[in-house]
């Protein structure tokens, strides 16, 4: 159903099944609401007091009757609940081949970074038809990016990743909000999500202000930040190497195992001592306060990008 | 209210014994079982807890009612502890980008 | 007046209203009915300044860019509005006012448990509400109710630390009071009253004490340490040093979310007792509807997580919570089954109490079920932090927990003031408030599912039609308060004279005079039968 | 209400009642007072529990996170000044026992014997307590006011995050704080009871002040009991 009155615009995949399930409990909700009123008009009515030394009989309650109204709204509150958590979980996960985008979130502003490069503040530009998936952190305190029409929220924390993922299937402007309250201009954190044809999307990404891309970036912050020093790519260094290893599980020196996710190498960059990979000694200094979130970004995007093309044989985990 | 005087031999065993678990909990920490060590020194000082509540605190002379409000106490904390740390120790379960998830290591290295 | 005073009058029975006279009697008595008039007092005070501040939002938002202020002193004002009126209006309301009047009356006591710590709640409570008046003329506090971690610890430069130590003391008041409750419905009852003879307000007070006892103490050490973080700067819920903000979350709805229940249970338990009278019958499913409250309360406990879908929680913890979530909606859909059932074949007549008790069944039916959207993971991704929430919340806790604290008062008005009120006055104010109060929220319901977010003081022109219609409800809303107050006022000085059971209700309060004298029962009475015996009741209604 | 009455009619029956020794006039009789102030002080026990139990809640959690940094920072800790206060407070606990059954079987004199003794180890506690956090300004370890190990307190901290270590002390000083400001309550209540028993307050049938007061005793000894392992014993001494 679309189009309703008091309806928000559908624009993402999910947006309809979300609409579906919003309005089975409307029914559910109008149906009690109306069953319960009309029963109390009913019986205030009929059973209206007569004479005032009225003495009705005691009813002392119904064990049937119990035990039905427990059953009904068991069963109804199981039906949605299976429908929205499964809904949910289905949702969860954004699909293989999501394009990736950084959001970063600070006291009022979102601030975008597409992986070739583009930024935009307070806009974020997606081509119709392709997930997207977002990648997000916060400089300062919780916020919370929300689009209405694509039926999507995820607060954006401090110290943190968050992500969520949507599919527009509309072209369009459509509000984004900050959700979660940060203060005095909390209501003007707002901006728009623009959805353009992928033709036009791809010429938007080539126009507009050329920044280099977040990997050439990434690169430049490891090379002039030291990292290269150590971690070389044929791992003689003092530090692993950092070829292969994103998105593999890495075994530390207290015998656990990790996966190289964005979360664990951004904790490496901050945190080095917290998890050190076996073989290696705890000398690599930490980098908080020295990186802005945008330049970790790069640099995650960087790492991912070594991930990816050049996989060592050896450490290599089948998928 | 505890009508009931108990013997101060019992007192003084019962402080023996919690003197005890004092260096026996103390002891312990200074050898390695590894993760061990933390349930070993939780489980002593549950024992340590039982002996005053029963003994000290009268708790074997009181009435039901009394040992009910405890036991009440004692779950909500449960349900406290244990309904946050559902949150945390399932938050490596999925693979989104999730810090907390791969910074926390296990409560008991 | 003057003539009245020369006149040689009839005997005025000694009760505790005239027992004594002057400020000191007042501010230092130990008599649980004067002092549930002190929270009565300080409670309607507080309500006063909440919904002012209320008023003043409502005017604010009439115009997309807002009316009146700018959006720091919006921010301060609602938080303010939530503080005051959750804290320091609904928390207290029925437990404190109607409760502490009623409870040792209904189990046939002399006065609660602790009468010195009852008093002492009070002052606890009057001590908590001046630091927090404190730091609204202070310069206001802009972190909002839930004073979310790292905004509330860092980054804001409000009088954090007044509020928190406000609401930090006030906790204890709750406390006191939920201990002081439990002991005395344990110990206190008068022969023959079982615990299933007991009317079910008493059932309500049990249960709203469980978490009051259990769940502010929780409350207190988190607002402890966020007092602690924004002191010292120190990184207890702030990433700066490897705290989580989501642990503060944990902690604070850990407490907060069975607060709900905690305004809400009073409520329910008062229309039991209302519909009971009016409809001359015993509540239908007697026990059901006593044991759902204890299942609320102890379910209640377990569903706080559903505030934090969206919040970054782990996805499974989410899936916990929703499912326990809408467990803990089925005792509240029996009670609403139970109460309808209980006019069945009544004798039912329309004061206003009843008007009330029926007000509130219509408002948290639907505030309840509204709920349903929330407690499911897929559709609160997209309701959590809009109007949605506020739309539901305000349908619990103002047309659900106020319109029972309401009812409660019109109903028990004649046996606290020994006045009766205008019945048409009060009927026509029910009224008022119930259509105002659906013009104010309902529009909410309709701007949260438009996307909308809470908080904003300022907004995207296409979402002013329904904000408009919305301020229109709230001075409907507004008046329909008022009038009960002045017609309370009123009949304190001339209303008629209440008899001793105006109502032809049962239970041990409508045994003593109105008002009942200082020490309750010259006699301790003896109970042999059930709570609601409508049925076994000879004569006419009233006495 | 229109007429003002005067004073003296106002006397109500809470004199009467009260001739009673020790009984309140909202109860019919001892023992219903005696259990409901019982069941309130355990009840309130309870509340304490929770209060307690928010802190150690967070504790938990952040433990589990920083395992190393927390492992450091108890390693700064004394463990034998731990152990020695335990067995302190233990022994408080033990004469505080002893009080209340010297007030079961009415000897006023071990009565007041006993609850002198229990405030003179609970001020041994305290006083040790108080010598331990002047160690952690000599070790610059206060988180916030005076944060700058140096040193071997330094080397012993580093390996877990220094920030992290300064969380774990911020939890050192949060609980054993709560904790010792509760023990400070204590005190003032035992001397409370010292002063009524001199004056022979309490009877075999009238002493429940004095069991409340040690009920409320021994729960922060509990608290005690827990706070010494889960600070001063986190990982291995070896």
């Amino acid at each position: 159903m679309q189009g309703l009155p008091f309806q928000p615009e559908q624009a993402s995949t999910i947006a309809r099944s979300v609409d579906n399930l919003h309005f089975f409990i409307t029914a559910v909700t109008l149906f009690f609401t109306f069953l319960i009123f009309s029963i109390i008009f009913y019986f205030m009515i009929k059973y209206r007091r007569r004479s005032p030394g009225e003495r009705p009989k005691a009813i002392e309650g119904s064990l049937p009757l119990e035990i039905l109204w427990t059953a009904i709204p068991t069963l109804i509150v199981a039906v949605i609940f299976v429908w929205g958590s499964s809904l949910y979980f289905q949702n969860a996960e954004p699909p293989a081949g999501a394009m990736e985008i950084f959001v970063t979130g600070k006291q009022w502003m979102w601030k975008v970074e597409h992986p070739e490069g583009q930024r935009e503040i307070n806009e974020l530009h997606v081509p119709l038809g392709r997930p997207v998936k977002l990648t997000m952190t916060s400089e300062d305190i919780i916020h919370d990016f929300f689009v209405p029409a694509f039926r999507v929220k995820k607060d954006v924390l401090p110290g943190r990743y968050t992500s969520l993922w949507f599919q527009p299937t509309k072209l369009g402007t459509f509000h984004l909000f900050c959700a979660q309250y940060c203060g005095a201009f909390h209501a003007g954190m707002i901006g728009s999500v623009i959805v353009l044809e992928p033709d036009a999307y791809e010429r938007w990404l080539a126009g507009g202000v050329q920044g280099e891309s977040m990997e050439a970036a990434g690169q430049k912050i490891f090379q002039q930040s030291g990292c290269s020093t150590c971690h070389l790519g044929d791992g003689t260094g003092p530090a692993p190497s950092l070829l292969g290893v994103y998105g593999q599980p890495v075994r530390l020196t207290n015998g656990q195992t990790v996966t190289a996710d964005d979360a664990y190498v951004r904790e490496s960059i901050l945190n080095p001592g917290a998890k050190i990979v076996q073989g290696y000694a705890p000398i690599m200094p930490s980098f908080q306060g020295q990186l802005t979130e945008e330049q970790i970004n790069s640099l995650i995007a960087y790492i991912r990008l070594l991930g990816k093309e050049q996989a060592k044989p050896k450490e290599e985990g089948k998928k | 209210m505890s009508q009931q005087i108990v013997p101060v031999k019992t007192y003084l065993f019962v402080f023996a014994s919690l003197i005890g678990l004092t260096l026996l909990t103390t002891g312990v920490a200074f050898l390695d079982l590894g993760r061990f060590n933390t349930v070993v020194a939780l489980l002593i000082a549950f024992c340590k807890m039982l002996l005053v509540v029963f003994f000290f605190m009268h708790l074997r002379h009181s009435s039901g009612l009394v040992k009910v409000v405890l036991l009440a106490g004692f779950f909500w904390l449960a349900l406290l502890i244990s309904l946050t740390t559902a949150d945390y120790r399932t938050r490596s379960w999925t693979s989104s980008p999730n810090a907390w998830s791969t910074t926390a290591p296990p409560t008991h290295p | 007046m003057s003539t009245a005073t020369l006149e040689p009058r009839v005997y005025v029975q000694r009760n505790y209203l005239n027992a004594d006279y002057g400020w000191r009697s007042w501010l230092f008595t130990l008599d649980h009915k004067r002092i549930a008039l002190l929270y009565l007092v300080s409670v309607t005070f507080f309500f006063v300044i909440g919904g002012s501040f209320a008023v003043l939002m409502r005017i604010h938002l009439v115009e997309p860019q807002g009316a009146l202020v700018q959006p720091e002193t919006y921010n301060k004002l609602f938080t303010l509005h939530g503080i005051v009126m959750i804290f320091f209006f609904l928390i207290p309301s029925i437990p404190a006012v109607l409760g502490n009047f009623l409870v040792p009356l209904m189990i046939g006591a002399r006065d609660l448990a602790f009468p010195r710590l009852n008093l002492l709640s009070w002052y606890i409570y009057m001590v908590g509400g001046m630091f927090t008046l404190y730091s609204a003329i202070a310069g206001g506090v802009d972190v909002g109710w839930t004073f979310y971690t790292p905004y509330s610890s860092t980054y804001s430069n409000t009088q954090v630390t007044a509020v928190a130590i406000g609401v930090f003391i006030t906790g204890f008041s709750s406390i006191l009071t939920g201990l002081n409750f439990i002991v005395t419905i344990h110990k206190m009852r008068a022969p023959g009253l079982t615990w299933f003879r007991m009317p079910l307000f008493l059932w309500a007070m049990y249960a709203t004490s469980i978490i009051m006892v259990l769940g502010t103490p929780v409350l207190a050490i988190t607002i402890f340490l966020l007092a602690l973080e924004h002191l010292f700067h120190v990184g207890i819920f702030s990433p700066a040093l490897g705290g989580d903000p989501l642990l503060f979350q944990h902690l604070f709805w850990f407490y907060s979310h069975p607060a709900v229940y905690i305004m809400i249970l009073p409520a329910m338990g008062v229309v039991s007792e209302i519909i009971a009278c009016f409809a001359r019958k015993r509540i239908f499913g007697y026990k059901v509807v006593g044991f759902s409250s204890v299942a609320i309360a102890v379910l209640g406990f377990l569903v706080w997580g559903h505030h934090m879908f969206v919040t970054g929680q782990s996805v499974y913890a989410g899936l916990i919570f929703s499912f326990l979530s809408f467990m803990v909606a089925i005792p509240s859909a029996i009670k609403v089954f139970n109460w309808t059932s209980t006019l069945y074949k009544g004798s039912i007549s329309y004061e206003a109490p009843m008007l009330y008790a029926m007000g509130f069944i219509g408002l948290f039916t639907m505030g309840g079920l509204t709920g349903l959207f929330l407690a499911s993971l897929a559709t609160d991704v997209h309701l959590n932090g809009t109007y949605f929430i506020v739309a539901h919340f305000h349908y619990i806790m103002v047309g659900g927990a106020v319109m029972g604290y309401l009812g409660g008062i019109h109903f028990w008005w004649p046996k606290i003031s020994g006045r009766k009120y205008p019945n048409g006055w009060a009927a026509l104010a029910a009224a008022i408030i119930f259509v105002g109060f659906n013009l104010t929220f309902f529009p909410q319901f309709l701007l949260g599912y438009l996307g909308m977010p809470r908080r904003y003081a300022f907004y995207p022109a296409e979402f002013q039609v329904l904000n408009v219609m919305s301020s229109a409800g709230a001075t409907v809303l507004g008046v329909g308060y008022l009038i009960p107050l002045v017609y309370l006022i009123w009949s304190m000085r001339y209303g008629p004279i209440a008899e001793s059971n105006p109502w032809g209700a049962t239970g041990l309060e409508w045994q003593t005079p109105s008002p009942p004298p200082t020490e309750n029962f010259a006699e301790i009475p003896v109970v042999t039968e059930e709570a609601y015996a409508y049925a076994e009741k000879k004569g006419a209604g009233g006495d | 209400m229109r007429t003002r009455r005067k004073r003296g009619l106002a006397v109500t029956e809470l004199e009467t009642h009260a001739a009673h020794t020790g009984l309140a006039h909202q109860f019919q009789n001892l023992d219903q007072q005696q259990d409901a102030d019982t069941l309130g002080i355990w009840v309130f026990l309870v509340t304490e529990i929770m209060f307690f139990g928010g802190v150690f809640a967070a504790y938990a959690i952040y433990r589990g996170f920083y395992f190393a940094a927390f492992e450091g920072g108890s390693h700064i800790l004394d463990v034998r000044l731990g152990a020695f206060n335990t067995v302190a407070l233990l022994g408080s606990s033990l004469t505080m026992a002893l009080s209340v059954r010297s007030a079961q079987s009415g000897n006023r004199r071990a009565l007041v014997l006993f609850l002198i003794l229990t405030m003179i180890l609970g001020g041994v506690f305290l006083g040790v307590k108080a010598y331990e956090y002047d160690q952690k300004f000599v070790e610059h370890v206060v988180p916030s006011l005076d944060w700058a190990p140096e040193g071997a307190v330094l080397a012993r901290l580093a390996p877990g995050g220094l920030e992290h270590a300064e969380l774990y002390f911020i939890f050192y000083f949060a609980m054993t704080g709560l904790h010792a400001l509760h023990m400070i309550i204590g005190m003032g209540l035992l001397l409370w009871l010292v002063l009524r028993s001199r004056k022979g307050s309490f009877t075999p049938s009238y002493f429940a002040p004095v069991e409340v007061v040690g009920l409320y005793w021994h729960f922060v000894d509990i608290v005690w009991i827990f706070l010494f392992p889960l600070l001063y014993l986190i990982g291995g001494r070896y």
